[in-house]
C-alpha cells in the first residue's frame, strides 16, 4: 500500500496569483449563488447569536463569521460522492453545502426536527446525504473521521474525495500528525484544509506553533502544501479548484493553509481581549460579503436593489428558519436512549444493567 | 474566614501553594493570558510571570508528559485540563507513566503531580464534553482521585494534592464554580483520604460528591420537611475512599444511597457499593439504591438533558426506595 | 467439529467474515505481512490482499479513527490492537467517536466496528504492558464489550461482533490464546448478551470470564473433590450483561464469587457485585467475595508477578469464605 | 515564552564529513574506552539472551546490539546534570552511562538487587543518579518525559539538557509531533535522537513512515535536523558534539536521525523473516567495535592481545554480573505493595479499599 510516490519531493507551498480586485475572474451568476450562500451563512448565525442572547440556545456556540469564502470558495467543488468534517465551528459548512437552516437552527434549538434531532447541538450538525460527517468538539477528533472517509474512497474505488477542515489550534494535536502521515503513506484522496483564523481561543497561534508555516509542514509528508488568502472568495475557488482535482485524479492528499479570520469571539461568552479593535476591524474590511457585494454592484451585475432584494430574501429564509426551530417540539422523551445503539441486543434494556431508581 | 466562589478557593489555594514552594507551577490551555476557560487561575500570570503559568499549545498528551517528565526531576506541576473530557487523549501519560514510574522504577521516582479541571457535564455541552472520569482514574493503582464539593473543602484539599508526593486527578465541576462558602485563611488542608459528614442524620446515609453534593443538600431539606432526616457523606478523596467513616454512618442509618453523576454501569457507586456490601453486610437494612445518568450519551436538547441527570427529584425517590416509602 | 486453539477460532471468524462480506476489513500493527503478533491474522494478508488486511504505522490514535470514518461511510472495520494497553493512546477516539457518533448525530450514522486484541497481562511484561481494560470500556454507553473464554465461543463472539451495527470492543488474553477447544464448523453465533454456564452447580455461583475462567475451571476441579459443587458462569458479554441468566445461578446457589483478572477498585466485579445485590439481595446467604489483582501495577519479578494475580488457590479461598467453609 | 526564535528559519539537515577509516579521529585512550563500553553492552546484551533461553529472564527482550555507536558515541557529551529517556530497548544506553552490569542484569533476572529493585524488567532500567529517566514500553511515550526534564534545566536555570532516544518506528506517533512541537515552541534543551534500525518490528521503516528523511521533519518545527551514520562511532561522537553543544548554549532542540540496525531479532521472539540474511550480513560489516578493533590494532594502538585481554576482562564482568544476578534474592513480598505511593495516605491500606480475599 506505501507507494514509493509516499516519498515524491516535498511539495512547495504554491500560491495563485490572483489579486484582490473587482476582477475576481468568477463569472456573474455564480458569484451571486456564492454570495447567497455567504449571507445565508452570515444571517443564520447572527440570528444564532440572538437566540443564545434569548436563552433559546445554550451550550457552546461558535460561529463562523469571518470565515465564509472559506467555507463557500471550497465546498463549490465538493461533488456529491465527497464529504466533509469539521470542528464545532460547523454551521457554516452545513449550510455551504446546502443544509437546511431549518433543520440547522432547529438543531440548535435543541428540537427534534434539528439536523441530529436535537441531539447534538451547535458543535454536532450531521446530514446523511450531504455526507457531511460532522461537528465535532474534540479539538483533532475529526482528523481519522476525515481519513477514514477518504480509504473508504480508495476501498470501493470511487472517485470521492474527503474535505477535512481544521482550526489552526488543531496543528499541534498529535492526530494531526498521525493522520497526515497515514494519508500520505496509503494514498488518501484527504485534503486538509486548516481554516487559521489566527487564534485557538485566546491562544495567538504563535504562541501555539513553533513553525507559524503551516503549509511548509505538508513536507515532513511528502506532500504538496499550499497556502490560501482565506478572505479572497476568488482566490479560496480557483485554487481549491486546482487542489479538489489533483487530489480527486492523483489520489495524493494535499495540504492547505487558509488564512482567515472570525469576526466574533471564540464563542459566545468570549470577551476577546486578546485582540485589539484595530485588528479585528482591518479585517473586516477585507469582509468577503462585502468584496463580492462591491464586485456586483460596481460591475454592474447586481443593482443596489437587487442586493437588498437578496438580502431581504435571505434574511427571510433564515427568520423562516427561526421561527421553524421555535415552533418544532422537543425530542419526545423516548428519544432519550434510542439511537445509543443501531441494533437491539439481548438484556440490553433489562434495568439490572442499566440501573437507576426503579 | 471569607465567603468565596468555589473557583476562587481553588485560587487562592494555587496562589499560596505557589508562593510556599517556588518548584510548583501550572501549565495548561488558556491559565495564563486568558486567566483560565473558567478563571480558576485568574491573576497568576500576573503574580507569578510566565515561568510558572505556562499556556499550552491544544497538545494534552505532549504537555501531561512533559509534567510527568519535569515531576521526575523534581518539579510539582499542575497540569489543568480545560476539561477532563481532554484528558482522554492524555490518559496514557497519566496511566501508564505518572500512576507507574514510582512503582516501576523501584521507587527511584515519585511523581508529584496534580492533574485538575471540571469534571462531567457542562451546562448543554452534549456527548463529547461530559464525561465523568471518576471511575476510570480510580481504577488504576498509583493515583489518588479526589473532588471537593464545596469552597473550603476545593481549598483545603487542593493544597493536600499539591503537597502530596504522588499524582492526584483533582476532578472539579464547570456548574460549581460559583458556588459560595466560607473558606478558612491561610494553610487549611484536607487530608488526602478523609471523608466529611455534611450533614448528621440517621434515617438514611446518602453518600455524594462534588456537584452532586448541592442536590444531596436540596434532597436532605426536602426530606426534613417529610420528618426522614438525611445524612449527608461526602468521601471528598473518592480513592483511598475513607471506609471508617462510611462504616460510622451506615452502622448508624443502616440504609444508603450513592449519587453520582457519572454513568451507572462500573460508576464509582458501584465500588462504594460492593465496599459497603462486603464491609457492612450486616448493618444494611435494605438493597443500596444508585443514582446515576440514564444509560445513554449526553443530549442537547435541553429536556433529554436533564432526563439523563441525576435530579432532587431521583435521590429523594431513591431515599423513598431504601426507607420502603414508596 | 475440529479441535483449535483459540487463536486459530478467533481466525476462523476472522476469515469466514471477510469472506461473507466485502465491506470487512482488518488493520492494525502486524497484521499482515508479520501475520500478527499473536498470529491471530494468520494467512489473512494471503488469502485477501493488501486491500483488505493493513498494516498500519504505530499511529493507534489515527488508525483507530479511520475506522471509525470508515465505518461512518459504510465499511466494517476490524481494528487490532497489538495489546489493549495500547488503546489508551486511542481511547478517545474510541469514546469520544465510536461510541457517541450514532446518538450525537440523531441516528444517522451507526458504527459497525469491532476493536480487538489482547487484554491484560502477558507473562512478564511488567507495568506498563498489563492493564484490564474491561471496566473502562464498560463505563460508556454505546459501545459493547465482549470477552471470550475458549475457542467456541471465541470464534462465535468474534462473529456476532464483526455482523453487529455498532461498536464492539472484543477482549482477547495472550495468555489464552494457545487454549483448545472443540469449535463448531461454519456459522456459529454466540449472540451479544447472552451469557453462559460451563459448569452446573449449586453450592456456589464462580462469575468469571477470559483466561480467569480456566483458573475457575481449575478451582471448581478441585472443589469437586472437596464435594463443593461450584457453578461456573461466564457472562460472555461484560456489557450488557446477562442478568437473566446470572439471577437464576444466583436463585440457586445464594452464593457468589466474583474473579477478574483486573484491579479491585472499580473493576467489572464491583457492577456484578451491585446488580447481584441490587437484584437478589433477599436470594444472597451470604456477601458476595471478589477475587482480583492487588493493588500495584504489574511487577516484573516472578515471585510479585503471581502475587499479583488471582490464582486457583486464591479463588478456592473465596469459595471457602463465601460458604463459611474457613 | 514562545519567542521569535520559535519560527526561526527551519534549519537543513547537516551532515559532518567524517569517513569512515582507520582514521577515525578519536584519540586512542578515548578509542580504548569506546570499545569497553561498547563490548560490555554487547557482552551484556549476548549473556541476557543466554539467560532468556535459560528461562532466567522472561517477558519482553530487546537488545542493543548493532546501536552500540549511537549510544556510546553519543552519551560520551553527556555531563551528570543531564538526563537520558528512551524506550524498552534501554539496557544499552544504560551501560553506556557507566550503569552497573550487576544492577542491569538483576533486573532482567527479577530480583530485588536490580536498578529497578526487579520490579521494572528489561523494559524499565532507571538510575536516580545518571538521570537515567527509563526505560519505557508504551511507543512514543517517553517523549514528554524527555522534554519535562528539558523544561527543569530552563526553570532552574541549569545548564543541562535532555537526550530523548526513540525508535523510528515511533515517529509517526502524535506524540512525537507534540514534543516537538513544544520543544521548539518553548526552547527546550531536548535532542531527539532517532535509532533509526530501518523496522519497526517486522514493518519496514518505508511502510510506516511517509517520508522517511527523519531529519527533514525537523523544518516544520523550525529547528535543525542532522543525518547521521549511527554504524560510525566517530561520526555520531564527533557531530553529536555539537549538536549537543549547540543545545546546551543555544537552548534550542535538535533532531537527529541516526541510520543503525539491530543485527537481531526485534525481541527474543521475533524470527526476523521480514528482512534477508544479506541485508543483516552487510551490516553486521560495518559493526563498529570491529572497526574499533581495527583501527586500534592497525594503528598499533593496541595489540592482538591486549584486545583479547580486554574482551576477557569484560566478558569476566558481564558473567559477574550474572553470577550476581543469580545470587541475589527475589524482592520480599512486602515489595509488593511498596512504591505504589511514596507518601502514607489515611484510609489507604484499609482492606476495604482495595479488596481481595481477607
Ligand atoms: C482536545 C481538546 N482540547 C481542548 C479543547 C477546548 N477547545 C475548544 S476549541 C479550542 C481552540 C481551538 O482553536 P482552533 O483549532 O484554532 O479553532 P478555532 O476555534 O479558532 O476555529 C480549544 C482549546 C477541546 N475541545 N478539545
Ligand atoms: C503505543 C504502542 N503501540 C505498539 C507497541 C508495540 N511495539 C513495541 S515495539 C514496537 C516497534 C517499535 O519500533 P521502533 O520505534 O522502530 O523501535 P525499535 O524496536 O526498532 O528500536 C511496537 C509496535 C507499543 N509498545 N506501544
Ligand atoms: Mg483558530
Ligand atoms: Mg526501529
Amino acid at each position: 500500500m506505501a507507494s514509493d510516490k509516499a516519498v515524491e519531493k516535498p511539495g512547495k507551498p504554491e500560491k495563485a496569483g490572483i489579486k484582490k480586485d473587482l476582477n475576481s475572474g468568477i463569472p456573474r451568476e455564480k458569484l451571486v449563488a456564492m454570495l447567497e450562500k455567504m449571507l445565508t451563512i452570515r444571517y443564520f448565525e447572527e440570528a444564532s447569536i440572538k437566540a443564545y442572547q434569548q436563552k433559546k440556545i445554550a451550550g457552546f456556540l461558535h460561529t463562523y463569521i469571518g470565515h465564509e469564502a472559506v467555507g463557500v470558495g471550497t465546498l463549490d467543488h465538493k461533488l456529491p460522492q465527497d464529504s466533509v468534517v469539521t470542528t464545532y465551528r460547523c454551521h457554516g459548512l452545513y449550510l455551504a453545502l446546502g443544509g437546511s437552516p431549518r433543520e440547522g437552527m432547529a438543531e440548535l434549538f435543541g428540537k427534534v426536527t434539528g439536523c441530529a434531532r436535537g441531539k447534538g447541538g451547535s458543535m454536532h450538525f450531521f446530514s446523511k446525504e450531504l455526507n457531511y460527517l460532522g461537528g465535532h468538539g474534540i479539538v483533532g477528533g475529526q482528523f481519522g473521521i476525515g481519513i477514514g472517509a477518504a480509504f473508504k474512497s480508495n476501498y470501493n474505488e470511487e472517485n470521492a474525495v474527503s474535505f477535512i477542515f481544521f482550526g489552526d489550534g488543531a496543528t499541534p494535536q498529535g492526530t494531526f500528525h498521525e493522520c497526515m502521515n497515514l494519508a500520505a503513506l496509503w494514498d488518501l484522496p484527504a485534503i486538509f484544509i486548516c481554516e487559521d483564523n489566527q487564534y485557538g481561543m485566546g491562544t495567538a497561534n504563535s504562541r501555539a506553533i513553533a513553525n507559524t508555516d503551516i503549509a511548509s509542514k505538508a513536507a515532513a509528508y511528502g506532500i504538496k502544501g499550499y497556502t490560501i488568502d482565506g478572505m479572497n472568495l476568488a482566490e479560496v475557488n480557483e485554487v481549491m479548484k486546482h487542489v479538489v482535482n489533483e487530489t480527486r485524479t492523483k489520489r495524493r492528499p494535499a495540504l492547505v493553509h487558509m488564512k482567515t479570520y472570525r469576526f466574533f469571539g471564540h464563542s459566545v461568552s468570549d470577551a476577546g481581549l486578546y485582540r485589539s479593535k484595530e485588528e479585528v476591524d482591518s479585517y473586516k474590511e477585507q469582509d468577503p460579503i462585502g468584496v463580492a457585494i462591491k464586485e456586483l454592484t460596481e460591475n454592474k451585475w447586481m443593482s443596489e436593489e437587487d442586493v437588498k432584494g437578496l438580502q431581504k430574501a435571505v434574511k427571510a429564509r433564515v427568520q423562516d428558519a427561526v421561527d421553524f426551530a421555535d415552533e418544532s417540539p422537543e425530542p419526545p422523551l423516548e428519544e432519550l436512549t434510542r439511537h445509543v445503539f443501531k441494533d437491539e441486543v439481548e438484556n440490553m434494556y433489562d434495568p439490572a444493567n442499566v440501573g437507576g431508581v426503579k | 474566614m471569607a465567603v468565596l466562589d468555589l473557583r476562587d478557593a481553588l485560587n487562592q489555594a494555587l496562589k499560596e501553594e505557589m508562593t510556599r514552594d517556588e518548584s510548583v507551577f501550572i501549565l495548561g490551555e488558556e491559565v495564563a493570558e486568558y486567566n483560565g476557560a473558567y478563571k480558576v487561575t485568574k491573576g497568576l500570570l500576573d503574580h507569578f510571570g510566565p515561568k510558572r503559568v505556562l499556556d499550552t499549545p491544544i497538545s494534552e498528551s505532549g504537555f501531561t508528559g512533559l509534567g510527568v517528565g519535569a515531576a521526575m526531576m523534581g518539579l510539582r506541576p499542575v497540569v489543568e485540563f480545560m476539561s477532563f473530557n481532554f484528558s482522554l487523549v492524555a490518559i496514557d501519560q497519566i496511566l501508564s507513566n505518572a500512576s507507574k514510574m514510582l512503582y516501576m522504577s523501584g521507587g527511584l521516582f515519585p511523581i508529584p503531580i496534580v492533574f485538575r479541571g471540571p469534571n462531567g457535564a457542562g451546562p448543554r455541552v452534549s456527548s463529547q464534553h461530559s464525561h465523568n472520569m471518576e471511575s476510570v482514574y480510580a481504577h488504576f493503582p498509583g493515583i489518588h482521585v479526589m473532588s471537593p464539593s464545596n469552597p473550603a473543602d476545593a481549598k483545603g484539599m487542593l493544597k493536600a494534592a499539591i503537597r502530596c508526593n504522588d499524582p492526584v486527578i483533582f476532578l472539579e465541576n464547570e456548574l460549581n464554580y460559583s458556588a459560595k462558602g466560607e473558606v478558612p485563611d491561610g494553610d487549611y488542608i484536607v487530608p488526602i483520604g478523609k471523608g466529611d459528614i455534611k450533614r448528621a442524620g440517621d434515617a438514611v446515609t446518602i453518600i455524594a460528591w462534588s456537584r452532586m453534593m448541592n442536590l444531596a443538600h436540596q434532597a436532605a431539606d426536602e426530606l426534613a420537611k417529610q420528618g426522614v432526616n438525611v445524612e449527608l457523606l461526602d468521601p471528598r478523596t473518592l480513592k483511598p475512599l475513607d471506609m471508617p467513616l462510611i462504616a460510622a454512618s451506615v452502622k448508624k442509618t443502616g440504609r444508603v444511597v450513592v449519587v453520582e453523576e457519572g454513568h451507572f454501569f462500573c460508576g464509582l457507586g458501584s465500588q462504594i457499593a460492593d465496599s459497603i456490601y462486603t464491609n457492612l453486610f450486616d448493618y444494611l437494612d435494605s438493597p443500596i439504591v444508585r443514582v446515576a445518568q440514564s444509560e445513554n450519551p449526553m443530549p442537547y436538547a435541553a429536556n433529554l438533558e436533564s432526563a439523563t441527570m441525576p435530579s432532587v427529584a431521583k435521590i429523594i425517590q431513591a431515599v423513598n426506595q431504601v426507607t420502603y416509602r414508596t
